[in-house]
């Protein structure tokens, strides 16, 4: 059985009185790797400075191995913290830096050299060592954070939006190196990210928050193919969310047509909402189409063209390899097993 | 984590009520009574000293120590500041140097560079020998307001330059930038951004010239020549010559007066610094 | 270019301002005539006369170490009350930096004889020990104001670094805060020395026998007029002081150089 | 403690007031070792040895204040018996009311109160106090930062006594000091000295002691003490009653009145001396000078300053209210 | 014709004898939205600092309007800024901040309310008008210093990385108001991102650099589908690159195979670079490819499933919506112009 190693009970964090994170429960295991996902200010930074000690929280408790650890400093908890805001020591060049963690552990000096430079190879940043940090690129201060936090090799290790200044070649890169760390050494990470994709691809299991309230938790195919409810869907991918009616089971009316689908166990003629992958909507014909529609934009996005098609009031995103022209009538097709039925949320 | 730091406070806080507060008490003390205290018995109480204290000649006292001090403060700060921003600007190795030489002078007795002041200031004194060399009118520089604001610039304003020069120095020099980017010219820029980033060593350094002005003695005694008391003066002299009790009511209606200011100042700062107050 | 040369103008003009009392004195230390007033030629018998002078080499030696113990010790209880008044909430705050306003404000007089008088009343035998814990006590407030604008600026996400990677709140004072203030620090123990060297009402009323420091010996000379053997003292400080500077300027900016070389 | 069975005494003194090669003279000779403090000051001294926390064996001091602290019973009668020089000390300085028997303190040096003007500006006869309203020298007059020096001025030129407490003449003393305070130079705290040798001001009132001195160094300028009378006043030797070396003290104080000291100390200060067999063997151009030496008639004019106890208060608010306005 | 507006000739910057822009020649229309694409470190910010005026050029020239402007300090430039760090100023409010240029421009009291406030809206942030810059989040922080410059309508916006903290919903829409923007109010934007996608998407021109060294400058169709190297093609997007052979027109060689493709033009037998994008290939049956492989990783993307095929000794990535398990075997098909040949580069 898998050990809970950090626990959030009912944790609320007021600023001010305002509530910005709203009794939040969220546990992570040994050795996974969580994922908090959620828009710009709904406490995804918030959360993590209570998992590392510098905020306290307004009610609830953090369990660290089972124990309460609310009162806990930050330096006596066996967490270390990759900065949004990178938070590198001025005073200090690259390699004192990264050697922070470790002279306080008072390793060899022999040791240190060599771990550092290890980590600094890793980070891409070989010829750096000697570099003032105000003379770094946003990307490579960005990498030095990461390295002055993984040289711990820490129990659990939190990084909020670690590669958010990274282009996507050495993100991904960086999400390989970061991902086979974690399971080599068997480090637990809770990683903040705003790239959806990131999240997917690196995370054992998924947070989504929004507003300082945890709207699903699950893995990365749960959270995107089952989303809980409209905003889930809505943020984890582009996604058409229009409004229907559950005629019956596997029978929903939307757009005044009626479509077959895969969900049942609604009640009668409840309002829900359908959601779309743009991706599983597929240009056609005119008359081929389930849907009639015209073309009202195209957008060249590198792997894919994203179109939106004016159809029955609706404008659905359509995401295809082939480039329709723009103002052309077309049809849209899609499968039962592409159109998700969820539960109108309350708000 | 703040809790915890505020603990680092309280070994001064001990100290302070040693040795501040309990002076400052027994200044109260003194205040408050007739001749000395030395027996608890004998102990008889009054307001009488305050009362001496508010009569015209006395206020007259206090808002001439107080306009002086002010207008010393204000010349310190207004002739400190650039040095601080050159000495800011200069480079690396330089910076200590010049700042050391910028105290050094005050490393020399005050009362031997205020006689050299006087040597330079007098009738007879250098500044008059070269004008009257040069076929110009003398002046009447020495013992005059002019003088005591010159002894207390000269005195007091490396605690001016000191406070603002470490603001200055490492000052995140992005929002400079960005302050220029949006069109802000240099003066623009430093009355908008690099004046209010300082402005926490600006406030250091008006209370170090302004307090200790407010209070100084030698100062106005040797360079003003005695002949406007001012209120540092005023308990400088009701103390040595043995008036405690008058002595020490001049100085806690001082202490009132000068603090309820700041008190008053920092109202005004609230509202722009979100609550943190003078800091 | 042309603001680089004002400012080295006003540099000049200031440094001017500051060192023309300090050449008068100089130049009074070579005066024959024992008097401020007139000149009566050039001599070095002041210089003579200062080597022999006992009081003045055991007065030189107190304010010096007095200055030394006193900013160091009150740079050192200052810098951390300050940190902990950094992260005071506003009201404690501005009560801690009311009452720490007060010996900034009091007149010398009323510290030197409030301060007497507690240390008779703790029974405590005026000397070296007593002219110490007072110079400390006017010390701290100055360099308390000298840290906290410091403070103030600081990126307190920094600290939390230092924290988050395992460093005590001690080390990270260390290594991580202290740093980052030291501009703040140096220029509290500057003003505390300079306080300490210069102070003589406190002084006077709170030292004992035998321990006297330059200020007091020139303050009690001030009615006979003081003797240019001070201004020589003065003179020799000063020279000694200016000398170390240059020395230290050299040796950094050749160690500079040799870095430099070095680093290619 | 350190010196093994060394005896040590503590002096207290003023600045500058001793040649202070007689202290190490002394240790030499007497096998004492001396602590030598000095003071601004007799207020500041007076505040501190009152307060109780000083030990010193001998302090030098103004007159005034040693009445003040044998009234209080802060010194020690002495042993005359230890003192045989005082033998040399002049009829005219015992026996004075400050210490009526004479069984405090061995008088030190001796002086008076007066003008000092250069003669090259101030033509004019000089022999009254009137010279220092007289408008012509506006801003040209250094008065004293000292209240009973300044206040003497004025109560000897109303012809009052200038320890006088009486309301009326108090007021008109103050009249007087206000009306003068628009020609008044600076009230000068010690600074009398030089800045009349440099000719800063013409008229000053000044002690004779500094007086000799200044008059060393400029010869323009001359001192006199005005017929309506001045201060006298005498610094003299005692024994705090907290003195654990009362005999070495004694044997101190002995030792500064023998003639030798004396005359080396005259050497170096140009004070006015109160020994009888020294002042015959002064230098010349020093005995013939009138601030070290003044007539017989000069003295007779003069006053002593005596403790006022609380009515110093009265003086206090005076002179305050005077240098306020 | 256009106007150039922006005119970077022969630019090079050293930092300590480094060269961190070498020989740099770029011009911005007006009204263009160029974007600098490249990866961390290559000296993106850089330019855009020259541009700015916060770095002096160690040689060449950069004009304004036809004008040298080297000398022209930064207030003078008609060119407003969005730092990468934000840089906003701790000592004023969020209002404040944003008022900052429009006070300095003397604007009356009434319009600075609105148009603050207008901006505000803009980015999502209306009611944050009195909060402390330093009690926001990350992406909240951004938002400000991107309606700080925004405010001010200037000729010429500098944008470096102005989304990067944010997610992808809320990225989309400020891409879109971004442009809207600059389209309606007719700034020219110099924009710096690190997201292949936003670059492609938003851009008219995309300029590449890799070391201080400009790679390619074209328009984002002509950058994704015809990349100048190898470096490009994989820098803008993820892609396979084969060691090939040309053998002759229309014919190449690798993997061991013979390929039709739709170059020509290289000498005979020339080496050169296959490139291909992983979601060109197809999966097929094993007997149906043209290449026989063997599924060695299968990473959920949400859009799609990332497969890395082993096929003749090479790596193949594909995307594909359909998943297939690990280790089967599986065929790759691919079209003629799917196959992009590229010289090769020199390093
Ligand atoms: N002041 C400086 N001193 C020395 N080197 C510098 C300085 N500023 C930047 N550099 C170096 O110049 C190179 C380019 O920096 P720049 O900031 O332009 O990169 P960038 O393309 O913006 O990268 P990123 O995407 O990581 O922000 C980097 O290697 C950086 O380390
Ligand atoms: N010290 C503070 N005082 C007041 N409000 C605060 C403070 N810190 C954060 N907040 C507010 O709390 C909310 C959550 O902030 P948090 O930093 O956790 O957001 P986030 O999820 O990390 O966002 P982002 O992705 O933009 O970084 C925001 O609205 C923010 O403005
Ligand atoms: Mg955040
Ligand atoms: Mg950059």
């Amino acid at each position: 059985m898998k050990k809970k190693i950090i626990e959030l009970k009912n944790i609320t964090k007021n600023f001010n009185d305002e509530t910005v994170l709203d009794n939040i429960n969220l546990y992570v295991n040994e050795n996974e790797f969580v994922t908090l996902l959620g828009p710009s200010g709904c406490g995804k930074t918030t959360t993590l400075r209570i998992i590392g000690g510098f905020e306290t929280p307004t009610e609830g408790n953090l369990f660290f191995d089972g124990k309460i650890i609310n009162d806990i400093p930050p330096y006596k908890r066996q967490i270390n913290t990759v900065f949004q805001k990178y938070a590198l020591f001025p005073h200090l060049n690259v390699f004192e830096n990264i050697a922070f963690g470790l002279k306080i552990k008072k390793l060899k000096k022999s040791e240190i050299t060599y771990k550092v430079n290890k980590i600094l190879k890793l980070v891409g940043l070989e010829n750096f060592c000697n570099r003032d940090i105000n003379s770094l690129s946003g990307g490579q201060q960005q990498r030095i954070a990461i390295a002055r936090a993984l040289v711990n090799e820490p129990k659990v290790l939190l990084l909020d939006e670690p590669l958010g200044a990274l282009d996507l070649k050495l993100r991904k890169e960086m999400q390989i190196e970061l991902k086979n760390m974690q399971k080599r050494i068997g480090i637990t990470f809770v990683y903040v990210t705003h790239d959806q994709e990131e999240a997917l691809t690196m995370s054992d299991t998924v947070a989504i928050l929004n507003e300082g309230v945890i709207q699903q938790i699950g893995t990365p195919v749960d959270i995107y193919n089952e989303p809980k409810n409209a905003f889930v869907a809505n943020f984890i991918g582009e996604s058409n969310i229009i409004d229907g009616i559950m005629l019956d089971d596997y029978k929903v009316m939307f757009c005044n047509k009626v479509f077959t689908c895969v969900d049942k166990g609604f009640s009668k003629d409840e309002n829900i909402d359908v959601v779309i992958r743009p991706e599983d909507l597929v240009i056609t014909d005119e008359n081929k189409g389930l849907l009639k529609g015209v073309i009202k934009s195209v957008i060249f996005k590198g792997v894919h063209y994203e179109m939106l098609v004016n159809a029955e009031d609706f404008e659905f995103m359509v995401h295809s390899t082939l480039k329709f022209p723009l103002g052309s009538n077309v049809g849209l097709t899609l499968t039962p097993e592409d159109i998700h039925i969820m539960k109108k949320s309350n708000n | 984590m703040k809790n915890k730091a505020k603990l680092l406070t309280y070994p001064y806080i001990v100290w302070m009520g040693l040795f501040i507060i309990l002076p400052v008490l027994l200044v109260f003390l003194y205040s408050i009574t007739f001749n000395e205290i030395n027996n608890i018995k004998t102990i008889s109480f009054t307001i009488n000293n305050y009362k001496m204290f508010f009569t015209p000649v006395y206020i007259q006292v206090t808002l001439r120590s107080i306009y002086l001090a002010a207008l010393s403060t204000i010349i310190c700060l207004a002739l400190g500041y650039p040095i601080a921003m050159i000495i800011a600007n200069s480079k690396m190795t330089s910076k200590s140097i010049l700042l050391l030489l910028f105290i050094l002078p005050m490393w020399m007795n005050m009362l031997l560079r205020t006689y050299a002041w006087m040597t330079i200031l007098g009738n007879n004194g250098l500044i008059n020998t070269l004008l009257a060399n040069l076929g110009l009118p003398t002046l009447n520089l020495l013992y005059n307001n002019g003088a005591v604001i010159l002894g207390m610039v000269y005195n007091f304003i490396p605690f001016m330059v000191l406070p603002i020069y470490t603001t200055l120095s490492k000052m995140d020099n992005s929002l400079i930038e960005v302050s220029e980017d949006l069109g802000a010219n240099k003066v623009q820029t430093f009355i908008k951004v690099i004046f209010p980033l300082s402005l926490p060593g600006v406030i250091s350094g008006i209370i170090m010239v302004f307090m200790p002005a407010v209070s100084s003695f030698v100062i106005p005694k040797l360079l003003g020549g005695g002949k406007d008391a001012l209120i540092g003066t005023l308990i400088e002299k009701l103390f040595s010559l043995g008036d405690w009790n008058f002595g020490s009511a001049v100085s806690i209606v001082m202490m009132f007066i000068i603090l309820l200011s700041m008190a008053v100042m920092n109202r005004f700062d609230v509202d722009k610094e979100g609550g943190a107050g003078l800091w | 270019m042309v603001k680089r040369y004002i400012s080295k103008f006003y540099m000049i003009l200031m440094f001017i301002f500051l060192y023309a009392p300090i050449a008068v004195l100089a130049v009074y230390s070579f005066n024959s005539s024992k008097s401020r007033g007139a000149w009566g030629g050039f001599t070095l018998k002041w210089y003579v006369e200062l080597f022999n002078d006992r009081d003045i080499k055991s007065a030189l030696y107190y304010t010096i170490l007095v200055a030394l113990l006193s900013a160091l010790i009150s740079t050192i209880i200052g810098t951390i009350s300050a940190i902990g008044i950094h992260n005071m909430k506003h009201k404690q705050k501005a009560l801690i930096l009311n009452i720490n306003y007060l010996p900034i404000l009091n007149p010398d007089i009323v510290t030197g004889i409030a301060l007497m008088i507690l240390y008779l009343s703790l029974n405590l035998k005026l000397g070296f020990l007593t002219m110490l814990l007072s110079h400390i006590t006017f010390g701290i407030p100055y360099v308390i104001l000298a840290v906290l604008p410091k403070l103030k600026q600081m990126n307190k996400h920094i600290t939390e670094a230092a924290l988050d990677l395992g460093a005590t709140p001690l080390y990270a004072l260390r290594k991580v805060l202290l740093p980052q203030i030291k501009p703040g620090i140096i220029t509290g123990f500057l003003i505390a020395f300079t306080l300490s060297i210069d102070d003589f009402v406190i002084s006077f009323f709170t030292t004992g026998s035998g321990v006297n420091n330059l200020s007091m010996v020139i303050y009690s000379m001030a009615r006979r007029g003081i003797k240019p053997t001070i201004n020589a003292l003065s003179t020799l400080m000063l020279a000694v002081v200016l000398g170390l500077l240059l020395l230290i300027n050299k040796r950094s900016s050749f160690d500079k150089k040799h870095v430099k070389k070095v680093g290619k | 403690k350190n010196s093994g069975d060394k005896a040590e005494i503590k002096v207290l003194n003023y600045g500058q007031y001793i040649d202070k090669t007689l202290l190490t003279e002394f240790e030499d000779k007497y096998n004492v070792k001396i602590i030598y403090d000095i003071y601004p000051a007799p207020e500041d001294m007076y505040t501190k040895v009152k307060a109780g926390g000083t030990d010193y064996d001998v302090i030098i001091t103004g007159e005034y204040m040693i009445e003040r602290m044998i009234n209080e019973g802060m010194l020690a009668k002495l042993d005359y018996d230890n003192i045989p020089n005082f033998e040399f000390v002049d009829e005219k300085f015992k026996n004075q009311p400050y210490d009526s028997n004479n069984e405090y303190a061995v008088p030190y040096f001796w002086g008076t109160l007066g003008l000092l003007y250069n003669t090259k500006a101030v033509t004019e006869k000089v022999d009254s106090w009137d010279i220092l309203w007289n408008e012509k020298y506006a801003n040209r007059i250094l008065m004293m930062d000292s209240q009973r020096d300044t206040m003497a001025v004025a109560f000897k030129k109303l012809g009052y006594s200038l320890n006088s407490t009486n309301e009326q003449e108090l007021k008109e003393v103050k009249q007087l000091l206000l009306m003068q305070k628009p020609l008044v130079m600076a009230y000068v705290v010690d600074e009398a000295l030089a800045m009349m040798i440099a000719e800063e001001a013409d008229i000053a009132l000044i002690w004779s002691s500094e007086a000799a001195s200044a008059m060393g160094s400029n010869e323009n300028l001359n001192y006199i003490i005005p017929k309506e009378g001045s201060n006298i006043w005498i610094d003299a030797m005692c024994v705090p009653a907290t003195s654990s070396h009362k005999k070495e003290a004694e044997l101190f104080i002995n030792f500064m009145t023998s003639k030798e000291s004396t005359l080396k100390n005259i050497d170096e200060l140009w004070y006015s001396t109160v020994h009888t067999e020294a002042v015959k063997e002064v230098e010349e151009f020093l005995f013939d000078n009138p601030a070290f030496n003044p007539s017989d008639e000069d003295v007779k004019r003069t006053e002593m300053f005596r403790d006022l106890i609380d009515e110093i208060k009265v003086y206090n608010k005076l002179w305050t209210e005077v240098i306020a306005d």
